[in-house]
């Protein structure tokens, strides 16, 4: 598949080569730097969620407005799920960076992207939010541009930049129009003086940072950024831009859409519902015919952002049906999606960056028998793809059942739009769900089992200790959510409680079995230890007549009768996807292309036949290109102004000052 | 018994429209033909079931009439004409592909539900709340029209319609007068009869039932 | 329309059994009545082929004595081989029997596979099966009748 | 939790495993004997398995745990939903840790279990066979949910009990067009999710026509046997679904006796014996569909349960229901 790229760094399959002693020392200072502040952000976002953090007024930082921090349980959950995708992340980059050569201003700019993705949820003015999120962009795209040589990465840098922007710009316009209109700069004083805001002006609000924080989550149609400038990040950055910077945009939308304008409209639940199911969809299309590993993954992240914000317009929707219970049904499914995702996301890059270091690869077409060269990493991504696919013993599984329960409990009967939203939104979860499985199924397959089909896979080490204790953080967080969300329970209905204006606190009761106010209960526990039980008794069966049977007996693969079967036989990534490429063709769109090269003596021996499938975004290629050719044509008539002349410049200038002037006279 | 009553209209509006999915999804014309007289059985069992219901002969009467017409008369004048295609030709082949036809289809149910609920609620009786379904044919057939190649299923769209029409007449004025309904029958038997021989001409003509092949006619 | 009426008048068209003939080898891992069959053509003319799918056919019905005809040899308990062996089949001939797991059987059908009939000393011939494989069980015959072949099976199955 | 639903569940696990290998056997044998065969009897599925047994482990080169276990993992899924679902009663322990979101979740472990040992072979039938069943196991699976799910509706909950004995007291929601759409939907993606015509030819020979078949033809033996038994109790548990959510009649209560439980395994037989006959005597009639119209097949059935599950929110029945 052509959207293989060559890695800049060469695979280090020497393990002798250790890099210089500095560089050692910036590696774990940093790595030690990035898990601290992690662990620090835990233990606040803990303190936070449980009402136990005074607010912070700094007035010398800023003028005029000066910094203004405080930290109820809404931020707490994301300043703790931040913090807790941070820590293995800074225990990985320690033996990543040494292996890698991270230069060493990526490893100064980390902490401090850390620490920006800290802040942003703790802000408690418009000022300071902007403020974090600004330089929480910033980080990140210094971070993008890492192996800023490549021109891949120079692209996705571009183009990163613009849409972040963009974003800011939207969130800017918003917030500031929202805290003028309401004459407030702290959320405090937006929420108690919401009532001098005009619902239009709401409105106008909450589709400028609808897009705003839609653009950061990587959502259709603003989600163009994401599957290109994640997998070129490194991955420890990648995994935290997808695990923790795209959870950002979700806080944004909850906190000024749902917690501080809200309850709004119907159509704003609508909105959300129709953005978020599309982005679900389109995403995981994407990562099911995707063959480079990371951007699958970028592009599963859309797929997961996307079902979050399925279930928070779920839950305005209902709650402006008045179903405030079945509200709380779904915003738990979407705080509950936000934290799995942020567990299984992080170790899913933290894994593909192992294997990308110790094989150089990242396309599955190349990779496959990584599961007997590094064993732990194959456990420790299954563990992550499970999750990813939310099937039971997964950590997904949960908020999607959760949000299943929300969405076909809604009450029936009543007004159509409900009644044509919901069995739309259960088709569209229902479609991901399947269509994500046989992405995840893909990436293990055919990325860790079956046989090498390259020299670097074929080459493959397993991951130096550092690398492979944080993933196992990682993983052990997931295997927690799997089995016992009841760990998250208490913390969950403390940030219900601050969403009390559309949800109806201390619904759903997430015990060890999870009980709907309805009827209907689940337990992931007695599920897993059931299907364990089972899985013994069957073996147990199985050795009925074993006492019969001859030796076992290890033998060569069948060949149909050949004598051996190369790994080029195998199926590719490329070849597993191509039956969902040729069902999803209309909307897809790959141009794929075979030519047939035939022996010099004869036309009718096939010599050698060559397949080639791209995928192209479609929505970047039809939607974009436009806006991009219209700015140009725009930018074109502007140059006309431009003459060169300092004198017609100077006018420019003068005539702008009169004009103000004039204006605030 | 009124239950009983209930099931059994929700059941033959439910066999109605499924019907009707069926003739979106399928592309042979020999199933269409068959799929269709199925539809028209469940056309038949509106004014038999409510006849039985309201103990009213007439209705009855109506019911077998229908069922005489369009499970016996039209399916075999249908099934002629298909027999009359060469072999090769019996698959209408769709302007659109399966899913996407499919996928419309799916749309304009929703939609005929959607906008039939006002219609419902004027009076929510049991007969009325199958109206729905009875619009959604009628909306799948003019889809079926417009989306098929071949001259027989268009004809099976246009009956498709009808159906949608009788039933949702049947529905909502429990039971037409008989000599209305018979002189519609009629009516659709000529139509059909036309096709018929269009169908007839179109093969003599270009040896192929492909409505496309008519904007050949269009310079001459 | 016409199947269901056409499936009445025809009935049941499988010959009535004969006699069970006596085991000719133990029914391996002792269990009778069931025996997946992996058919491999060694270099057969095809006549035997023709006679084995009539075995399997409606009129004999080899599957009513516990006989299947697998898709791979990891599924069969034996090989049933046609044909002489010849040079370029003599490989693929051991790579199948290997794959199969243990017990197995090998039956061999007609006179070509086993003493190469009329193939003897022919160019580019290996020799009969019983020189590349172990042979347990053969059917004479060129080509054999499918009663013979049901009859060679059930031998094995011991049905 | 009561004794009754601890005797039924157990009694449910043991049926399903002893009887699928006859579900699999009579649905043969009813095959064989329209074709005009005699057929190997009833009990076949069951001589192989035996034999299978005693036959020798093979473990081919390069393969890993996931080869070797993913029968393992296959067969307890089922075991598992053959004992939480309700089928002889509906008080069954696991119920309500169980619903139907999990059952369809433990279909699909399944599915993937099978798949990845498909490609942890290397081949390239193995490949194959797992890229077309994943393929059609994501758009099977939607399917089931969306058309069970149109009946969970009216019941109020996703508790495979709860639906079953909703459908008990208001038998008038099976006919209401929810029901019927639901219903059509479900037995196809049942005859898709286990591989009958005109999907999957469970008999064939040609690798390249296979799906299920080809993700198993490396292996041998006792995990063969793990398998087809799996399989086997897959297609037994999905009819068995199938016929008590529609016609949930005889089915023991949330307390059974003893007796009641036997009437309700005697009914399960009856129904399941029924279904399967009926189905295979319709593939007698069938040709398998052509891989690439196969997608079509089951965008037709997730759009007619999507229909389901609209109509059950726009048609709310005139009788029960209206929870």
């Amino acid at each position: 598949m052509s959207t293989t790229v060559d890695v800049a760094p060469a695979p280090h399959t020497t393990p002798e080569v250790i890099a210089h002693p500095s560089r050692v020392g910036a590696a774990v200072l940093s790595g030690g730097l990035t898990a601290a502040l992690g662990v620090a952000g835990i233990s606040l976002g803990i303190a936070g969620l449980f009402h136990k953090v005074a607010s912070v007024h700094i007035g010398w930082l800023v003028p005029l407005v000066g910094v203004q921090l405080n930290l109820d349980p809404l931020g707490g959950l994301f300043v703790t799920v931040t913090g807790a995708v941070a820590v293995p992340v800074g225990v990985y980059l320690v033996g990543y960076a040494r292996h890698e050569h991270l230069p060493r201003l990526s490893l100064a700019v980390l902490p401090l992207f850390v620490a920006a993705m800290l802040l942003v949820p703790m802000a408690g003015s418009v000022t300071t939010f902007l403020l974090a999120w600004e330089l929480m962009a910033l980080a990140s795209l210094a971070l993008v541009l890492t192996h800023h040589r490549r021109a891949e990465v120079r692209t996705a840098g571009g183009l990163y930049a613009v849409l972040t922007q963009l974003g800011f710009a939207a969130i800017l316009t918003g917030l500031l129009v929202a805290s003028a209109s309401s004459g407030a700069d702290t959320f405090a004083g937006l929420a108690a003086h919401l009532d001098r805001m005009s619902p239009g002006t709401r409105s106008v609000v909450f589709v400028l940072t609808v897009i705003g924080f839609g653009s950061k989550a990587g959502l259709l149609p603003l989600h163009a950024w994401l599957p290109r400038a994640h997998p070129e990040a490194p991955s420890p950055v990648s995994a935290l831009m997808s695990a923790a910077m795209v959870n950002a945009g979700i806080y944004g939308i909850v906190r000024f859409d749902a917690q501080l304008l809200g309850p709004g409209p119907r159509w704003w639940g609508l909105a959300l519902m129709v953005v978020g199911g599309a982005s679900a969809m389109y995403g995981v299309l994407q990562a099911s015919v995707a063959t480079d590993l990371k951007r699958l993954l970028a592009y599963s992240t859309t797929e997961n952002m996307g079902l979050i914000v399925l279930a928070l317009g779920a839950a305005s929707l209902l709650s402006s049906v008045g179903a405030r219970d079945l509200a709380a049904i779904a915003l738990t499914a979407a705080l509950l999606h936000v934290v799995g995702h942020a567990a299984f996301k992080s170790l899913a890059f933290l894994c593909a960056g192992a294997v990308l270091a110790f094989t150089g690869l990242r396309d599955l077409d190349q990779m496959g028998g990584l599961a007997r060269r590094m064993p732990t990493t194959t456990v420790l991504f299954g563990i992550a793809a499970l999750g990813a696919c939310g099937l039971p013993l997964g950590a997904g599984f949960v908020s999607e059942w959760l949000l299943v329960q929300a969405l076909i409990h809604a009450p029936r009967g009543g007004d159509s739009t409900l009644a044509l939203a919901m069995p739309l939104a259960v088709g569209a979860v229902a479609l991901t769900t399947g269509l994500g499985v046989a992405a995840m199924v893909k990436a293990f397959g055919l990325g860790f089992l079956a046989r090498p089909r390259s020299e670097g896979a074929a080459k493959a080490r397993e991951a130096t200790p550092s690398m492979v204790i944080g993933m196992t953080l990682a993983a052990s967080v997931c295997a927690v959510l799997a089995v016992a969300p009841v760990a998250v329970g208490p913390a969950l209905r403390h940030v219900l409680d601050t969403l009390s204006g559309i949800a109806v606190p201390n619904t759903p009761r997430l015990g060890v079995m999870l009980r709907l106010p309805g009827a209907g209960s689940m337990s992931p526990a007695l599920l897993a230890a059931a299907l364990a039980v089972a899985v013994l008794a069957v073996i147990a069966l199985a050795q009925w007549g074993a006492r019969h049977r001859p030796e076992p007996a290890t033998v060569p693969l069948w060949a149909c009768g050949a004598d051996t079967l190369t790994p080029r036989m195998q199926y590719t990534a490329t070849s597993f996807a191509e039956p969902l490429q040729r069902v999803f063709d209309d909307v897809l769109r790959p141009d794929t292309d075979v030519e047939i090269s035939h022996y010099a003596e004869s036309r009718y021996l096939v010599e050698k036949v060559a397949y080639r499938a791209q995928f192209t975004d479609a929505i970047e290629e039809r939607l974009y290109r436009p806006v991009v050719r219209g700015v140009l044509a725009w930018a074109g008539w502007v140059r006309r102004a431009h003459s060169g002349s300092v004198h017609l410049y100077l006018a420019y200038g003068a005539l702008g000052l009169l004009f103000v002037l004039v204006a605030a006279r | 018994m009124s239950s009983t009553y209930a099931n059994a209209i929700d059941l033959t509006a439910g066999g109605f429209m499924l019907a009707g999915v069926m003739i979106v999804w399928r592309r042979e014309l020999r199933s269409l033909v068959r799929l269709l007289a199925w539809q028209g059985a469940a056309l038949a069992a509106f004014p038999f079931v409510e006849g039985i219901h309201q103990h009213d002969g007439a209705l009855v009467a109506v019911g077998i009439a229908i069922a005489s017409l369009r499970v016996g008369l039209l399916p075999w004048l249908l099934r002629r004409a298909v027999g009359a295609e060469a072999e090769d030709r019996r698959e209408s082949t769709p302007l659109l592909n399966t899913t996407a036809s499919l996928l419309v289809a799916g749309g304009l149910i929703v939609t005929a539900f959607a906008i039939s609920r006002p219609l419902v609620s004027l009076d929510p009786s049991t007969a009325t709340r199958a109206v729905p379904a009875a619009l959604a044919v009628v909306l799948l057939g003019v889809f079926v029209m417009v989306s098929r190649r071949r001259a027989v299923s268009q004809a099976v769209g246009f009956l498709m319609v009808d159906n949608g029409i009788a039933a949702t007449a049947f529905l909502t004025t429990a039971g037409v007068p008989l000599i209305v309904e018979l002189g519609a029958s009629l009516d659709v038997l000529f139509a059909v009869l036309i096709l018929g021989v269009l169908t007839g001409q179109l093969r003599h003509t270009f040896g192929d039932t492909d409505l496309d092949q008519l904007t050949e006619l269009r310079d001459l | 329309m016409g199947w269901p009426r056409r499936i009445k008048r025809i009935g049941r068209i499988v010959e009535s059994a004969t006699g069970a003939p006596g085991p000719a080898v133990a029914a391996p891992t002792a269990v009778t009545g069931s025996l997946q069959i992996r058919h491999v053509d060694a270099g057969s003319c095809n006549g035997c082929e023709i006679e084995v799918s009539g075995a399997f056919g409606p009129v004999y019905d080899a599957e009513r004595f516990g006989a299947r005809l697998v898709a791979s040899p990891r599924h069969a308990d034996a090989l049933l081989v046609t044909g002489v062996v010849t040079r370029n089949m003599a490989q693929p001939l051991r790579n199948t029997f290997d794959a199969v797991a243990q017990p197995k059987v090998v039956i061999a059908v007609g006179d070509c596979a086993r003493n190469c009939g009329m193939f003897t000393d022919a160019y580019g011939v290996v020799g009969a099966v019983a020189d590349v494989i172990p042979v347990d069980v053969t059917v004479p015959g060129c080509p054999p009748r499918p009663q013979d072949i049901i009859d060679s099976i059930r031998s094995v199955t011991d049905r | 939790m009561t004794a009754g639903g601890v005797f039924a569940a157990a009694l449910q696990g043991v049926g399903v495993a002893a009887g699928a290998p006859f579900v699999v056997g009579g649905m043969r044998q009813v095959r064989a004997r329209l074709e005009g065969r005699a057929g190997g009897g009833i009990g076949q599925p069951w001589r192989d398995l035996r034999k299978l047994l005693r036959k020798q482990v093979v473990t081919p080169n390069g393969t890993t745990v996931v080869f070797a276990f993913a029968p393992a993992v296959i067969a307890g899924s089922a075991l598992l939903i053959a004992v939480a679902a309700p089928l002889f009663a509906t008080g069954s322990p696991l119920d309500s840790s169980i619903d139907l979101f999990a059952v369809v979740g433990l279909l699909f472990i399944g599915t993937v279990a099978l798949g990845l040992a498909g490609l942890d072979t290397g081949t390239a039938f193995g490949g194959m066979g797992a890229s077309r069943g994943l393929t059609v196991a994501a758009l099977v699976e939607p399917t089931i949910m969306l058309a069970v799910f149109a009946l969970s509706i009216p019941a109020g909950s996703t508790n495979l009990a709860a639906i079953v004995s909703t459908t008990q007291h208001h038998p008038g929601q099976v006919v209401s067009p929810a029901g019927l759409l639901a219903f059509v939907a479900l037995s196809i993606v049942i005859i898709a999710e286990t591989g009958r015509l005109p999907v999957d030819n469970p008999s064939t020979h040609l690798e390249l026509t296979m799906i299920h078949e080809a993700m198993v033809l490396e292996y041998a033996g006792p995990r063969l046997a793990l398998v087809e038994w799996a399989s086997g109790m897959r297609l037994t548990v999905l009819l068995s679904l199938l016929a008590n959510l529609f016609l949930p009649w005889g089915i023991g209560g949330d307390h059974p006796g003893v007796a009641g439980v036997l009437v309700g395994a005697a009914a399960l037989v009856i129904k399941v014996a029924i279904l399967s006959t009926v189905l295979a005597a319709g593939e007698v009639f069938m040709a398998k569909l052509r891989l690439f119209r196969v997608p079509e097949l089951l965008a037709g059935s997730f759009l007619l349960g999507l229909l389901a599950v609209t109509a059950s929110y726009f048609f709310v029945p005139a009788l029960g229901g209206s929870t």
